[in-house]
């Protein structure tokens, strides 16, 4: 009965030789063929046999070889670590050399092959897990937030007082002379003045000619008296009239010009 | 007669789930399709023999109340969120906008001299005021139609609304500073021109009246 | 001490609604979306003092055994329909890509040892990671950056994300099955090659903490 097993296991086992190399490119990488390899030893992977792994990875390549089977390098840099291994292995400990020993190079293959196994392990499980989409539903028909715009105006109390401010003191930048009551312009000088020349055949003060009203306040003068002294001017300028001033600062005469 | 929210159950192979596993399914159905499902349609995503009617109607009233209803869509059944609840999946963004310059200045006339015309809003800004921005302060709620004028051509004029005052942390708009206090405050950077008879209280007590005597402004 | 479930309650305007009345508003939240929601993201379209663990916690009674069921997913809460009723929803079936032995191994080396760098997934797997693996898993949004390694060359990390926790069903990053299991074997060690100059001794945290102390994980 054993026997027969044996037999029959022995033949799987010569199959999945010959799968492994055909399907070469299936592998993820010589990690991966390990792992497969090791599958062989029928051993839980702490109590594997590194060396006979790494006599079966190396008959592996061999066979590969013979069959001319193109190796990717990786597949190669693996066999050449592992020959290294056996040797370590199998010699005894060289006093004079550095480095770890085979028993510890073989426990870290070990252990890699056992992470790799547990990650692969881990995957299925993860994978066999019940799936959203598949096993569990989120709400078929979710209600988009509604999302309104709302605009805050960003003015301030004091934005409006100011706006209110400058609206109300505006006229107050605004150099408009007609705006100030106490100016009496040169037009009305020059205007009242041509009016009252043909009367004027004597020489009579400046003063006299300042019209009711602007006499008093010194203003109200100040402005009369330039305006119409300026008009004064320019009916001279047209030779209308004449002026006299006696000396400086003293007043100013004025008369129509003779045989006008 | 066959009734088609029944799946046939002349002879059935299994004996349908319990009513209560029923009712589950179709809770299950419901939430995560799209659409509305008709009895039928139901009834044919269930085991044979389940009584699609009666897990609906279980269906009901379990959800009566709750924040998700069982409602009916044209021939369809759906579950929707309760119409009360609506509001929660609302979700306001803010923006924070400037005010122009046009619409503050208006705003600022109307909430000192109110009740205003908009001929009187123009004639102190010196300019035209736009329909948009006379708009857009109406619906800000800031400002409303007040009474007509008792003039030639009857004009409607503007007041503030208690929305203002309350945007602005005003009690009434009696409370805005005058110019005098503006100037003191700092607000007014020019000196009044020379030769000026203060016209500010002037100017600003014939408003205060206006507001005083303007029962209009908080009515309603 | 503030807690971001709870509205801020120290001056109420308004009391807080009714528990069954919280507890109907966060039922029509999770059932309008369709993603996970934090109980700080509900708490914020509800109205202030409700208290979200609370009527989540009733929430999650009243689901119990029903078609659909309250589910925590991360730091978030969702509605899910029961796994057990999976079969009904043939037609709301996503199809998704399916996945490169590569791509489930990649994803499996990264939620187990998260963060964990490409080189490290590497070394896990003896070989080297495609871009387009990596690719497909952040398309997936399964997989994201974490925070870069503090080592020479700064090298990225990667984690998993809260969709890759909906997607398989899972409460948090520790609930992955047989993590502690692994753990205990010391099986998510990193044990560098013996001679090998091990730069990544400092770098990476106990594996313990790699995964209950990736606040990155749970961050926003």
């Amino acid at each position: 009965m054993n026997d027969l097993w044996d037999s029959s296991d022995d033949i799987s086992a010569r199959r999945e030789a010959e799968a492994l190399i055909i399907d070469v490119d299936g592998f993820e990488g010589p990690l991966d063929l390990l792992l497969t390899l090791s599958r062989t030893q029928k051993v839980d992977l702490r109590r594997i046999s590194v060396l006979q792994l790494a006599e079966q990875y190396l008959g592996f390549v061999e066979q590969a070889r013979q069959l001319r089977i193109e190796l990717a390098a990786d597949y190669l840099v693996m066999a050449a670590w592992l020959a290294y291994l056996k040797s370590r292995l199998l010699l005894p400990p060289d006093p004079a050399e550095d480095g770890p020993s085979g028993e510890e190079l073989a426990a870290h293959l070990a252990f890699q092959l056992e992470r790799l196994q547990a990650m692969r392990e881990a995957a299925a499980r993860l994978m066999g897990r019940d799936q959203k989409g598949r096993d569990f539903f989120a709400r078929g028909d979710p209600t988009p937030l509604a999302v309104s715009r709302k605009t805050v105006f960003d003015v301030s109390l004091l934005d409006l007082m100011r706006a209110y401010a400058r609206l109300r003191t505006r006229d107050e930048f605004r150099p408009y002379a007609f705006d100030r009551t106490d100016i009496y312009p040169l037009e009305a000088a020059l205007e009242r003045l041509s009016r009252m020349v043909p009367g004027a055949a004597d020489w009579t003060s400046l003063q006299a000619y300042l019209p009711e009203g602007w006499r008093g306040a010194p203003a109200r003068k100040r402005s009369a008296v330039a305006s119409t002294f300026a008009a004064t001017l320019e009916l001279a300028k047209q030779g209308q009239i004449e002026l006299r001033q006696s000396d400086t600062f003293a007043p100013l005469h004025l008369r129509r010009r003779a045989g006008q | 007669m066959s009734d088609p929210t029944r799946a046939d159950d002349d002879t059935p192979l299994f004996p349908a789930p319990p009513m209560a596993e029923q009712e589950r399914m179709v809770e299950a159905i419901l939430f995560a399709c799209a659409d509305p499902l008709s009895a039928a349609q139901i009834a044919a995503r269930l085991p044979h023999g389940c009584d699609v009617t009666e897990a609906l109607g279980h269906l009901r009233s379990r959800y009566q109340g709750r924040g998700v209803n069982l409602v009916r869509v044209g021939d369809g059944y759906a579950l929707r969120t309760a119409p009360d609840l609506g509001w929660l999946m609302q979700s306001e963004r803010v923006e924070t906008r400037k005010l122009s310059r046009a619409a503050i200045e208006t705003l600022a006339i109307i909430a000192y001299h109110q009740p205003v015309t908009r001929a009187e809003i123009e004639e102190i800004r010196g300019v035209a005021v736009s329909r948009g921005t006379i708009d857009q302060l109406l619906e800000l709620d800031w400002i409303r139609l007040g009474r007509r004028r008792m003039t030639p051509g009857r004009p409607v004029t503007f007041v503030v609304t208690p929305e203002f005052l309350d945007h602005f942390g005003l009690d009434s708009a009696r409370d805005l500073p005058g110019l005098k206090e503006l100037r003191e405050a700092g607000l007014l950077d020019s000196r009044p021109a020379p030769g000026a008879i203060g016209p500010d209280e002037d100017d600003i007590d014939p408003e205060g009246a206006n507001i005083a005597g303007q029962p209009e402004l908080f009515e309603d």
